[in-house]
Formats: C-alpha cells, structure tokens, sequence
C-alpha cells in the first residue's frame, strides 16, 4: 500500500498524464463528468457519481468508424475503352475507405467506483465475446483502471444489491485500488497493469500500512447499510423469469409517466446499446456509430417500421433487459446499482421503483389469495 | 437512384465565353446519378431539344439537368421537351449558369467552378424529385376588367365579341376614364370625345357586357380560372332604373360649389352630378360629402323635383360577390402631384397650368367653352410657355424615374393647337429631348415647328416667378445658345409626369399581383408576355403596365383580351402540381399552417392514419390543391415537417445547401 | 392535502370524472413521480407537495383520447400550457376536469444536495400549507434549508398565481418572483459575442442529447420530431461535435418559439442542468420588445406571433443594430 | 480555409432567392452584366416564407460563411404575406444566433425586386466584402465537413 | 493602368462632391435656375460635361469659380440629382488646395463688409476658404 497527500494530487496526475491520456472526474458548468486531464481543468475526486458513466472511455458516446471517400482521378488508357458517354475523358471516381485507426495508446481512467467498474464488467461480456468488438477491446487493452473507494454514498445507491462492494475497490476488476481518508490518497496495485502504473509514478508515492484503508472499508460498509435501498430484493429476477415477468400487468401501470426520453439510458454504466449511421461531408461519408436508447421511439427502426411500438413495449424492453434477458445470456445482472437514473430520471422514474412495484405486486397477490 | 442526363448549353458565346462548357460535362458525369452528358451550343433549339429527347429514350433517363440560362425563361421549354419524350415534366430541373453565372463573372476559371457547383446543386436536387401530375381545375367563362377608361372598354368589347360575359368595375360615377377629359388626339387632331362616346355607347348596350360604375373591388380570392371578387357598389343615391337622365336634379341643387374633378378642378359642380354630358350611364350620383341633405339633413331638392322618383337618400353600399375566371387589371394614370415643384409656382399662380388643366380649357364642354384664356383675369394669354418633363426622368424623390412618353407629342398638339386657332400667340416650348417615335410622329412634331413657327428650346426653366402685373417671369436657359434666357408669359403648361393610379397598390395586393417601385404592374416578361402578370389569370390592360398613348393602350387592351379568350375557350385548366402536401404521419393537427396560409388551402378533418403499430383516427391537415398555389408558407410554420412543399421539399433544398456547401 | 384527496376520490366517486392524473408519494421523500389514479382506493398514494414540479399537461395529450374525463392537477404555471395546448387542438378541452392546485413555488432536490445535503430520509415541510423552512433527516445528521433556497429557478421568475383555466380550485398559491423575468438573458445580452459563445459552448458541451428537454416540453408536442424524421437530414442521435449541440438547441427552441410558455421543464429535467430556459426565454424577449408583449398560454384563442405579421414589422437588420449598439 | 493562389480568403456564400421578385432580380442582375463575386450561390425557392430555419442553419453546419435570403418587398409577395412571415422568423432566428456569440453579419435579408438588378447586385458585393471581413464561420460549422 | 493628372483631379472632383457627373441628361435646368449665369464663362449645365470630359485645367482657370453664388438653387432643381453646385464648389476646394495657405483673414473682414451682401455669406464664405 502506497499513499500521497491529496495536496500533491496534482503532481501525481500530472506524471501520469505525461506518458498517457487520463481520464477522469472534472467539473465542467457545475456538474462532474469524466474527461480529459488538463493543468487548467478542475478535478472533482469528490464528485460521487459524475452525471454520465465512465464508460465513454471505452465505449464513447460517438465514434467514427470509417471514412469513405470519392475521389476524381485519371484513368489509364486501357480502362478508357468502353465507356458510355459522349464525351470523350480522362478520368474516372474511385472510393476511398479510410478506417478509424484502433486505440494504440494507454491511457488511465482515474476515480471510477466499485459500480462503474463492474459496469465495464458487463459491456466486457457484450463487446469481447464473439463477435469481439474490435474497437472496445483496443480500448480495453490499453485502458487501466484505477478504482477510487466511496466515501459518503448517498440514498440512491443501492450496488451492493449486485454484489459491488463500494468500500473496497480493490474487490473490483480495477487495475489500482485507491482510497481517500483524511487528506491523503491511499494506492493499492491490484493488477499487474496497476503494478507497471504504480512503478511509472513511484517516486511520487509513500508507503503506507497496509491496513490504512481498513477503518474507511468498515465505515462504508456500515454506511451502506443504512441506506433505503440496499434492502432491495432480487428474488424473482434474473434467469428463466421471461415468461413471469413479461406479461405482468405491473408494467401498463409502471411506465405511464416515461417521456421516452433517454436520460437513464446514456447516464446508465452497462446500457451498451449503440446505433451506426452516416454522415455525409464534402466528398464522402463517415460512418459513425452512438449510444442509442431503447426508450427512443426510433429505437432499431427499419423500413419495415420498430419492433416496439408503444412506450410500454419500450420501457418492458429496457428492464427485462438489465433484470431478465441479460442475466439468462451473460449470468448477471446488466445494472450495478449505481443509483444515477433514480437520481436523474425527469419523472421520477427508475429500476428501484420498477422492482419495488413487482415486490408490491407479489404482496398484493399474496394478500388476495 | 434516378439516370439523369446532364445538358449543358453553350447559349452561343453567352455562356461558353465564360464558362468552359466542356469541362463542366467532364466534371458533372461523375455526379451521383449521372449516366449522362453533353454540350451542345443551343439547347433551346430544334436541334438541342432533339439531343435531349434522344438521350431521354437511349439512356432510359429518369432526370434531366439543363446547365442553360434562367428557368424563368426555358424551364418550360425543356419540361415540354421532356414530356414529348416520355418523361414526366417535373423531373426536369435547370441550371442558371447564364444569368447567375456566366454574365456575370469575367474570370474563366471561377465561373466555370461555379457552373459545376450550380450543375450539382440541381442534379442533387433531381435525384429526389419525383413525378408530378398537374390536377385540373375549371375555368368559369366570365371576365372582370377592373377599370372602365378606353383600356377597359376596349378589353370588354373585344372579349364581348368573342361571346363571353364581362363585367367591368369602375370607380367613378361613368366610365369613360382619362381619355373622356381630353379635347383633340394625336397625331390626328380627331376629336377625342366623338371616337371615345361611340365606344362608351357599345359597351353599355352590348348583350355580354355588365357595367358596374361607382364601384370597387373589395376583395379577391380564388385561383385563375376561378375567382370569386366581391364587388363593392357605392350608394349612388339615385336609382339607375328609373332615373330618365333628364337633368333638372343637377340644375336646381342648391349647393353648386363642389370642385369638379372632371374640369380638374377648374370650376364647380353641383352636389347632385353626372361628370359629363357624354357619362355612361346617364344617371346622377349624390355626392354625400357635399350635399346638404346628407350634411344637413334639410333640402331634398332633388327629391322633389325628381319626376321619375329616381333620388332615393336611404340607399346604401351594397357588396355583390360574382365568380370570374380571368381579371383583367385597367386602372390606368393620373398626373403626379406638383406641389414639390416649388420653381414651377403651379400653387402659387393659377396661370400655371398642368397639360391636363389645358385640355379642359382648350375643350368646348370645359369650363371656358374651349376658350383659351387665362384662369385668373379670363384674359386672352399673348406668350405661352411650355416646359416639358416636370417629373419625368427625374433622379430625385420628387419626381419619377421614367419617361412619361406622351408628353412631347400632346405639348407638341398643345402648341399647334394654339397656333392655329389664335396665331397671334406666341408659343415657346423648353425640351430636354423631343421624343417622337411613332407612326406620323416626328412629322407631326416638325409640322409644329416648320408650319405652326413654334419655338422649341433646348433647355429647361429654372424658374417661373408670378409678377405683380400678373405676369409670368420665366427664366430658362437655351442650350444650343448657351445663353440665359428670361422672359415674360401670361400662361404656363406644365407637361406633368403620369403615374398609375394610386389604388393600384391595393388591387395589386388583392391579386397578389407583382407591382414594381413605380406602381406599374409587372408582366410576366418584359418581352414575350407584355399584358399578362406572373400571377396567372391576371392581365393588364394600358397604362397600369407602363406609361402609353391612346393607340398603344388600344392595342395592348385588344391583346390582354386575346389572352383572357384564350383562357377562357378552355374547359378546364391544368394546375400548378408544386403544391404543399401533408405527411398525415407526423401531421400534429395543431393548425399553425392554415394560420400561415394566404389561399384558405389548409382544412382539418378527422382522418384514420395507419402505419407501423398505428392505427387511429387523427385530426390532420388537408391541403386543396385547387386553392394552394406553391408558396411553402406553411412548410416553414409546421414545426414536425409534416407539411411539405412537392417540387420544392425540404429534402430537394437541404440536398441543394449541401451540393452548394461541398 | 387529504381535502384534495377527498374532494378527487368524491369525483371519482360520483362519475364525474373516470380517472385523476396527478402525483404519487414516491420511494423517496422527494420523487413523486405522475401517475394515473383509476380508483378512489388507489388515492392513498395520492400526493401533491413541494417535490410535485412535473407539468402534467403534456400527459393530458393522451388522456383527453381516453374514455370519459380526465381530472388532472395543474399548478398555475402549468395552466398556462394547457391552454396552449388547447389552442394547437392537441387536447379536448371537453375530457378534461381541472383542479387548479395552489403552489407556493416547487423544490429542487439539487438545490440541497448542493447545500451537501445527502443520504436523505426523510423530509418535512414541504406541504401547501407547510412552515417556511424544509427539514431533512439525513444518515449523516438533521439538515434545514429554508424554503425559498430550495425553489426551483423558474419560480423565482413566477408568473403569477392565478389558474389561467380551471373547473375548480383547490388550495392557495403564492407568487414566489423575486427576480425579473429577463434578468438572466438581458446579463448574457450585455456580454460580448465572444464571451456569449464560450458560455454557450461550455454549457452544451454537456449536452448528452438524452433528449429529456424535448420530452419533456409541453409545447414539443409533435408526434414525430423534426430531428426524428429524415426531411431534414438532421435525425442524429449523438452531440458530435460543439455545432450539433448548437443546432439540436437553436431549433428546439426555435420550434416552440411563440408557444413556449416558459414553464421552465426543459431546465428542471434536464441531467447535466443546462439552463436551457435560456434560449426560450430569449425569443419570449424578443417576441415582447419586436411585436408586442405575447404570453404563451394566457388566452388561447390569442393569434401567435410567428403566425402573425404586420406591415410595419422590423427588419431582420434590427438585431445587428440592436447589438452592435 | 478556402484561399485563391493569391491568399485571398474566399468565402461560401449561399443565397435563397424567391422566385417571382429577387431571382428575377438577379436574372436582371445578369441580363444587365452587373457583376458580383462568384462565391455567391443561388438556390430557388418559391417564396421567402419557404424557407425553413433549419435550412440556414444547415447551411452553416455544412461550412457556409453567409447566408442571405431575399424576397420580394413587404408588401409585394406574390403570395401577399410569405415575406412578413420570413421577416419574423428570420429576426428571431438572427437575434438567437447573435445571442450564442455567432457574428451578426453573417445573415442577413434583403428585399430585392424583379427591376431591381442593380440592387440585387449591389447587395450581393456589399455582402460578400462583409463576409470577408468576418473571416471563416468557425463557430457554426460542423468540423466533419472539413475533412 | 495609371491615370492622367486630369483623370485623377477629375475623380477627386467626383469624390469631394459625392455627385455622379456621368447622370446629367443635359437638361440644362441648371443653368436656367443660376442667378449667376450671366457672369460665368463656364455655364453651370457645362460645369458638369467639362468634369466628364476631364477638361479640369480649362475649370480651374475659369471665372465661374468664383462666380457661383452657392445658392444651390440648381442643387435643389437638377432632376438627376447630379448636384452642379456641389462640382463647381468640389472644383473650388480642388484649387485653394493646390494655393495653399490662408486666403482669407478675420481682420481683413471689415474691409470687405458691404451693405447689400448677405452676411451669411461671408461667414459661409470664411469656413470654406480657411484653412
């Protein structure tokens, strides 16, 4: 266990940013969102949930993935013969395709919590299974993560109902654990990707005990307890309950608020649905692929029209897919529990409520028979 | 994806001396879509629209880009030669690298990168127009002419005679218009009233023609072909039926001392009046502004002498509402207001003249029985002088831009006029240019000067300045002398400019008809469509298109006529299928299109929409193609996009911005 | 509250109306979220307080199609886009039955957490007729804010406390402004072009374009956006780069420009707190000082003014010479 | 930026000329042989009322360094009211691109005849010099047209 | 190309009066309206075809210079809006620059005082000719 004083922080990012891109928690117009380090910028470790997920690191909001080009040029006398009009030319078009060349660099996210990581865990299970995602797994390969403990969690969080354990981040699939107690930024290598980092910035760090971090560990945890929706139970979701839960009439009653909006979607760690469109510049198109949001109306639409619909249709989609479908394909659970659509949801709605309602159900039920 | 030829003219030298004609078909070709190109010096030709609708058949060519001059001038050439082809005319789109581009740049090199770039702005565009089919709406066999002077009356009888219905609206109590004021024409010196009254006489009896006097036209809608006008009758005050047109009404009103327009003021009218002997129809109008029964409430002179009972005070405005499938605008001149024209003292000396005053001095029915005298002593005049464009060919806010052309022909009357009746005046006429063209014009002009000794000067007066003796002192200046000259007159004649009449304006927005800086109307080409407007059904007939004389205004009137005959010898007419169209989809029902649009052509009605996962009855907007005439107005109120413009759409004019922008 | 609970469960009771939108409590002490009460029974979860911002007009579009009337909950800002929505025959005024509720200004939860507020429990004193200062009951210790802190932006600029439409009323409202409507833009109106772009720039930068400010919006009615159809080319679903913020922006609230009634939603949901009220608000301000004083909503039979003309209108030229002075 | 050999800036003009009063100005323009710079680019539409906000805006987006739109004069549309419609939405939209820092020269309307070509002309110079002197659009266009 | 002495004065002449010598239609009002004429070598109406015709020598010598009045009474009148007065005084403006210097002193003033000239005159006259 390493630590450095917080009033040194900089220094240490500054070391860090000196070989690689960092990526990590600053306020921008009031409100905390990852990107990238600068001197001028201003860093917010304090910052417990930044509005949008970390996951733009790997999994960006919009990329382009190629570029296709028309270009004039002259043709050889040979391929003149043949040509239909009349006008006799020189010249002939040809397509260009330039691909975006894939993340060759490492670069370090810096801050993220116990639920964003295992957040990362669930777009691994999207992007790095067959067929691999070439983009995400540059990205992943050369991205080390280095986990910053909770320290006040707030009522909306409720991660350790998915297992997360915000006190120890060194129980994620980080590459560095790390903790803030008193003044001081306590550093663990977990990984030996963490190792090599720590071995790049060790003249700037301290030993420290071992154990430093333990008293944090034990009061967050002890924290967490205390919070409304870490009770929250899961029975009844995950794998094999389609049939259950797909044509419960919870559901016509749940999303009538929803505006279809896609707030919880692009602030959502695990949400990894993306849609691929061109744009067209001077001479040329570029391919580009976004989050895309199943609460969209145009959520997969194709000539043939949208296989969803309605809002309810959509909104089912959203949560039988975090709670049911994803853990019946990949074995877990697609939310971490790390709270921020029931802290951003402009109607208040969120997938805490949407369990509770079908615990209601379950107690109405039981209360009728 | 369309196969679209690509057509580029030459225009002679007018666009290959700028444009490097062949570089542009090199380029286009490679264009998204183009299957084919080619050059040719006159597209519009025989031969060039022979070229066109070979490749339209050979390529299979489902668009067709001419690179050529304007579209307001061939557009419909090349839709024409399209349709003979097999393609449907709406596929066609035209390139203006003449007049937007070649004419106006120098630099080979730029105007030809232009030229591709106006070349691919419309290919990108007819990659997504889509075939049109013009509706067919129908034609109501009736005419309006919208004013009753010579332009007027010439229109309706010629349009009578071809067996259509007309009506005509004129302001003032009679028809009859300026050319009733006038005493003798040129170049003839036939007189004007025995030409004028037998014309006057025909269109009042004649079986097709209804004649509206003392009316306006209120309000206009509809569409050529089929526009339904409210007409405004003024109370006349006297009942047109049983009025006998005997004239004891006027002699016995007591309120004589009404300014009477039609001696220009000159003298007086009763309150009760018909404006000329000669008026059509023959029946009086109570001038309510004047008359003591309205004024006052005590008189009713008229009323008691009346033996038919014609005089009826309790008549009211009355507004009748007729459809007509052509209108034909006749709202002809008045002279300009002079009272900025301190120089020429017209407001400070009644012995200043306009040229109009003189012809109801010189008149027989005028206000001095056709003697000329003087309007403040009624003294003989021994020198008179005339001084030529008072407001014509004027730069200034005080004037007007244009030449008034009859000026120096009817001064040129004027003056030989006077010379022949009383020679013993002197007659002096300042000129800047005598302008005389026209069949027995400049003759008659020398025949002033060589027979009649009348003196022109080339020069203008500076200034005319009232003496206590009652004289005029004019200083003017003779420029072939280089000298000043001041002299004394007893009279002076001002050759004012003339101006549309000012209602035109108001009209004009009624027809949404275009009407340019100076108030005339504008054709729809200065040159191949002289008396028709660009709105269609609407022509013009006489001065309201541009200054003219009696000749010229006689034969543009039988023109205009010829043109509304054709118009309405057709059952039924082919409309404009450029029309706004709504996406019931995405329509919100929310009205802000039918807030926006000037036709009426927007409706709501409850409709059942289906689409994916869609199927229930909606309020949307329905579009009349009939009524919609194009303008898009709704297009850019809608806030969905569900209103689009076919022809025009919002995808066809994005896909020109990023053609342009590449 | 109960008397409003009461006098909707009677409503419903006696036929009048066949259901009532308005809030329910929500699993926390601040997130009420609209819901649709079928049943008097289902009135217990009934709650109008503090935290019941949502403008409930929007969801009256759907409701009005329903099967018999609609009683539905409208502060007085909200009434205002009813009737605008009326007026754009987007609701049936006849399958509506309005409870104008009082308010005395609604509560913005970030406002606290900004004050550090959190771990939140409970709350107290957010009620209509409740005390001037609001109680949290945090994990980490009782926390007191007083009301007025807690406001959410666009009451500080409240238009008023009267119902614009109404059936009946319940509770009484308070005129919460304190600051000039127009404050906030006539501040950005006095800085240069250059300062003006760097704060537009850094303020939508944040923009994820989640697309809450347009659902949310009353008067983004349509049912099909315009950035959602392909007429446009303008269908992109991701901030790119500074300039489609920029336009996603300048056209929203271009397209409700003259239908905006400044109720202030779009900044209220908005995740990142883009203070997007900036931009309507500056068309409502120009719309004022170009052609006359026009409020959204006020009367609905009232012509908009980019539906309107007259001939003596300014010329475009006008915002350069008001600009450059 | 778009530079002539001699490192002259040239800017992308788009123009939307109506159909009845201002292309035919600008037909007279060319019919009279009085020039203006080639940057400047026409597109047709019907009526000044037809164009829509987001067309400018696209304009922009794609890299345009002025957008003028002329119509006929208040008063003389040939659709009676397009024009006055125009002149509200494009004041307002020309207020909002001034209000997030975009220079306000860089729109413009103009109300052009059919006689008048000389005018149509005039405007077009002048708005070009304008254009020059602002320099390039960076602040509203889209960084993928450059490429 | 670079231009002829003439053709330079000439453009000056244009520029310092602001008027357009190439719209006169030859009407000759200004020279009718002139209440100088009679002393004037160049008539007014000539004034203006001298400066299309770069003939400026032939104006710089001439007695009208100093005969115009600055009545501007064919300023008012000139249909074309060609502005004569203005060209005479830009023509004026274009000798005194080339004499330099003071020509007109305020203690020489009383001297020149004469009962039947205006003033106003004088005092016009002393703030276009000092410089």
């Amino acid at each position: 266990m390493y630590k450095i004083s917080l009033d040194n922080i900089n220094s240490l990012f500054a070391a860090i940013a000196e070989s690689k891109e960092l990526f990590l928690p600053v306020k921008k117009a009031g409100q905390a969102n990852y990107a990238n380090w600068t001197e001028d910028c201003e860093v917010a470790l304090d910052s417990l949930k930044t509005v949008k997920s970390p996951k733009d690191a790997f999994f960006p909001q919009f990329e382009t993935l190629y570029k296709v080009n028309r270009k004039i040029i002259p043709t050889d006398a040979s391929e003149e013969e043949g040509s239909e009009t009349l006008v006799e030319t020189k010249l002939r078009t040809k397509l260009e395709i330039t691909p975006t060349e894939l993340k060759d660099k490492d670069f370090v996210v810096f801050g993220m919590k116990s639920c964003d990581v295992k957040g990362i865990e669930a777009l691994d299970k999207v992007f790095l299974t067959d067929p691999v995602d070439n983009f995400y797994k540059a990205r992943r390969e050369h991205g080390i993560i280095v986990a910053l403990a909770c320290h006040e969690p707030e009522e909306s969080c409720f991660c350790t109902v998915f297992g997360v354990d915000p006190a120890d981040p060194s129980k994620a699939k980080a590459d560095v654990a790390t903790w803030i107690v008193d003044g001081e930024l306590y550093w663990k290598a977990i990984s030996e990707k963490g190792e090599e980092l720590t071995k790049s910035v060790a003249s700037l760090l301290s030993d420290a005990a071992d154990d430093a971090a333990d008293a944090e560990i034990s009061n967050i945890t002890n924290i967490m307890t205390k919070l409304p929706n870490t009770k929250l139970s899961l029975e009844g979701w995950g794998e094999g309950k389609t049939d259950e839960k797909f044509n419960s009439e919870v559901w016509n009653e749940l999303y009538k608020p929803c505006l279809g909006c896609g707030t919880c979607t692009f602030v959502c760690p695990t949400c990894q649905c993306y849609d691929i469109k061109d744009y067209s510049t001077k001479d040329g198109i570029q391919r580009y692929r976004c989050w895309d949001s199943c609460m969209y109306s145009d959520f997969t639409l194709m000539a043939g029209g949208q296989n969803r619909t309605s809002q309810v249709q959509r909104f089912r989609q959203r949560f039988m897919h975090k709670l049911v479908y994803f853990p019946d394909r990949y074995g877990m659970y697609s939310c971490v529990g790390c709270g921020r659509c029931v802290d951003k949801c402009p109607q208040s709605l969120n997938v805490v409520k949407v369990i509770k309602a079908f615990e209601n159900e379950k107690k109405e039920a039981g209360a009728n028979v | 994806m369309q196969r679209i030829g690509v057509f580029v003219c030459h225009c002679g030298t007018n666009i290959a001396a700028t444009v490097d004609v062949k570089k542009v078909v090199e380029l286009v070709r490679f264009e998204p879509g183009v299957v084919h190109a080619e050059d040719y010096p006159y597209m519009c030709s025989e031969v060039g629209q022979q070229k066109i609708a070979e490749a339209i058949k050979e390529k299979q060519l489902t668009g067709v880009v001419v690179c050529s001059c304007s579209p307001r001038m061939h557009e419909a050439t090349f839709r024409n030669c399209a349709e003979k082809a097999g393609l449907n005319p709406y596929m066609v789109e035209v390139a203006n690298i003449r007049e937007h581009c070649s004419w106006i740049h120098k630099d080979m090199e730029e105007a030809t990168k232009k030229a591709v770039i106006l070349a691919r702005a419309a290919i990108a565009k007819v990659n997504l127009n889509t075939p049109l089919q013009a509706g067919e709406s129908p034609v109501v066999k009736r005419a309006l002419v919208i004013g009753g002077g010579i332009a007027g009356i010439q229109t309706a009888i010629d349009i009578a005679e071809a067996g259509y219905k007309v009506d005509i609206v004129e302001k003032t109590p009679s028809i009859g218009g300026r050319m009733s004021q006038l005493d003798k024409t040129f170049p003839t010196l036939d007189c004007s009233s025995c030409i004028l009254t037998p014309k006057m006489v025909e269109v009042s009896t004649h079986p097709n023609i209804t004649i509206h006097t003392y009316s306006e036209v209120d309000k206009v809608s509809g569409f050529v072909g089929n526009f339904t006008v409210d007409i405004k009758k003024k109370a006349r005050s006297v009942d047109l039926d049983k009025c006998t047109g005997c004239g004891v009404c006027q002699q016995k009103c007591p309120m004589k001392k009404v300014p009477n327009e039609f001696n220009r003021e000159l003298n007086t009218r009763s309150a009760i009046y018909t404006p000329f002997a000669q008026a059509v129809p023959n029946v009086p109008v109570i001038d309510r502004e004047h008359c003591l029964m309205f004024k006052t409430g005590k008189c009713g002179v008229c009323s008691k002498v009346c033996q038919a009972g014609a005089v009826d005070y309790e008549q009211q405005d009355e507004i009748i509402t007729e459809k007509y499938g052509a209108i034909v605008v006749a709202t002809g001149f008045d002279i300009i207001k002079l009272d900025k024209y301190d120089e020429y003292a017209y407001s400070q000396s009644p012995d200043v003249i306009t040229s109009l005053e003189l012809e109801r001095i010189m008149n027989a029915a005028g206000p001095t029985n056709g003697h000329l005298e003087r309007m403040s002593d009624h003294k003989p005049p021994k020198n008179m002088v005339f001084i030529q464009c008072v407001g014509s060919r004027c730069a200034d806010h005080r004037g007007k831009s244009y030449c008034s052309k009859i000026c120096c022909m009817y001064t040129a009357k004027h003056a030989m006029l006077i010379r022949d009746k009383y020679p013993d005046v002197n007659v002096t006429v300042f000129y800047i240019d005598v302008r005389t063209p026209g069949k027995n014009f400049d003759e008659f002009y020398r025949r002033a000067v060589e027979q009649y000794h009348v003196n022109y000067i080339k020069g203008q007066v500076g200034k005319v300045a009232p003496q206590p003796d009652g004289s005029l002192l004019v200083q003017g200046v003779d420029l072939i002398d280089n000298k000043q000259i001041v002299m004394n007159a007893d009279m002076v004649v001002l050759a004012a400019a003339i101006e549309p009449n000012p209602d035109i304006r108001k009209i004009a927005t009624m027809l949404t008809a275009s009407i340019d800086t100076n108030n005339f109307l504008t054709e729809a080409h200065a040159k191949l469509r002289p008396v028709e407007s660009p709105t269609a059904g609407i022509f013009l007939s006489g001065v309201t298109q541009g200054p003219k004389d009696i000749p010229e205004t006689v034969s543009q009137a039988g023109a205009a006529a010829v043109k509304v005959i054709g118009l309405l010898a057709k059952d039924k007419l082919k409309t404009n299928p450029c029309t706004a169209k709504c996406d019931v989809m995405m329509c919100n029902g929310c009205s802000t299109c039918a807030n926006v649009c000037p036709y009426g052509a927007i409706t709501y009605e409850d409709q059942e929409v289906r689409g994916p996962g869609v199927r229930e009855v909606r309020r949307v907007a329905q579009v009349n193609v009939a009524l919609c005439q194009g303008c898009g107005a709704c297009t850019g109120a809608c806030p969905s996009g569900a209103m689009d413009l076919q022809g025009f759409s919002n995808r066809q004019l994005i896909s020109e911005v990023d053609a342009i922008c590449r | 509250m109960q008397g409003l609970i009461d006098r909707l469960s009677a409503l419903l009771s006696d036929g009048t109306v066949a259901r009532v939108l308005g809030w329910k409590k929500g699993d926390m002490p601040y997130n009420p979220e609209p819901h649709m009460f079928e049943t008097a029974e289902s009135l217990k979860d009934f709650v109008y307080d503090g935290f019941c911002g949502a403008n409930l007009s929007k969801m009256m579009i759907e409701a009005s199609k329903l099967e018999g009337k609609t009683a539905v909950c409208l502060k007085p800002c909200d009434s205002y886009s009813f009737n605008q929505l009326i007026r754009e025959h987007r609701v049936d005024r006849e399958n509506a039955y309005i409870i104008g509720v009082g308010c005395r200004g609604k509560l913005d939860i970030d406002k606290a957490r900004a004050n550090g507020i959190k771990g939140i429990e409970e709350v107290s004193g957010t009620e209509l007729d409740g005390p001037d200062s609001v109680s949290f009951k945090t994990i980490y210790g009782d926390k007191e804010m007083s009301y007025s802190d807690l406001l959410l932006g666009r009451c500080h600029v409240c238009k008023g406390k009267e119902h614009m439409i109404y059936d009946e009323l319940w509770g009484e409202s308070k005129d919460t402004a304190d600051s000039e409507r127009f404050d906030e833009v006539k501040a950005l109106e006095a800085m240069s072009p250059a300062e003006r772009f760097e704060f537009f720039k850094k303020e939508l930068s944040k923009c994820i374009r989640c697309n809450a400010c347009r659902n949310v919006c009353p008067a983004c009615s349509c049912r099909k956006c315009a950035f959602d159809n392909n007429n446009f080319d303008s269908q992109q679903k991701a901030n790119v780069d500074s300039f489609e913020e920029k336009m996603f922006h300048i056209i929203r609230a271009f397209h409700v420009a003259g239908r905006c009634t400044d109720c202030g939603e779009c900044s209220r949901v908005c995740p990142e707190g883009i203070p997007l009220h900036l931009f309507n608000r500056k068309f409502i301000k120009d719309i004022d000082e170009l052609y006359g004083e026009f409020q959204a909503g006020k009367d609905p039979e009232a012509q908009s003014p980019l539906t309107d003309y007259t001939f003596e209108d300014c010329e475009p030229g006008i915002v350069a010479e008001r600009s450059n002075g | 930026m778009p530079m002539t050999e001699n490192g002259e800036f040239r800017p992308l003009i788009v123009a939307f000329c109506c159909n009845w009063c201002s292309y035919a100005g600008a037909d007279l323009a060319g019919s009279s042989r009085l020039s203006y710079p080639a940057d400047v680019k026409i597109i047709r539409v019907p009526c000044s009322g037809r164009v829509n906000p987001m067309f400018i805006l696209r304009a922009f987006e794609r890299g345009a360094d002025g957008v003028i739109i002329c119509g006929c004069h208040p008063g003389d549309c040939h659709y009676t009211s397009g024009n006055y419609f125009a002149r509200r939405r494009m004041t307002l939209l020309f207020s909002m691109l001034d209000y997030i820092g975009v220079e306000n020269g860089r729109t413009r309307v103009e109300w052009v005849s059919a006689a008048e070509g000389a005018k149509f002309s005039a405007t077009m110079n002048e708005f070009v010099e304008k254009i020059k002197s602002l320099g390039e659009n960076v602040r509203l266009g889209d960084l993928r047209c450059k490429d | 190309m670079s231009l002829t002495m003439a053709e330079k004065q000439a453009e000056q002449i244009r520029q310092i009066s602001g008027s357009d010598p190439y719209k006169c239609m030859k009407c000759g009002k200004c020279s009718a309206s002139c209440p100088s004429f009679n002393e004037m070598d160049i008539k007014p109406h000539q004034f203006v075809s001298y400066v299309v015709n770069d003939n400026i020598e032939a104006l710089a010598e001439s007695k009208s210079l100093w005969k115009c009045l600055g009545c501007f009474a064919c300023v008012e009148r000139c249909p074309r809006d060609v502005q004569p007065g203005r060209v005479v005084d830009a023509a004026r403006q274009l000798v005194e620059r080339q004499r330099g210097g003071d020509h007109l002193h305020a203690e020489d003033i009383p001297a020149l005082l004469d009962d039947d000239v205006p003033q106003q005159l004088l005092v016009s006259a002393f703030r276009r000719y000092r410089r």
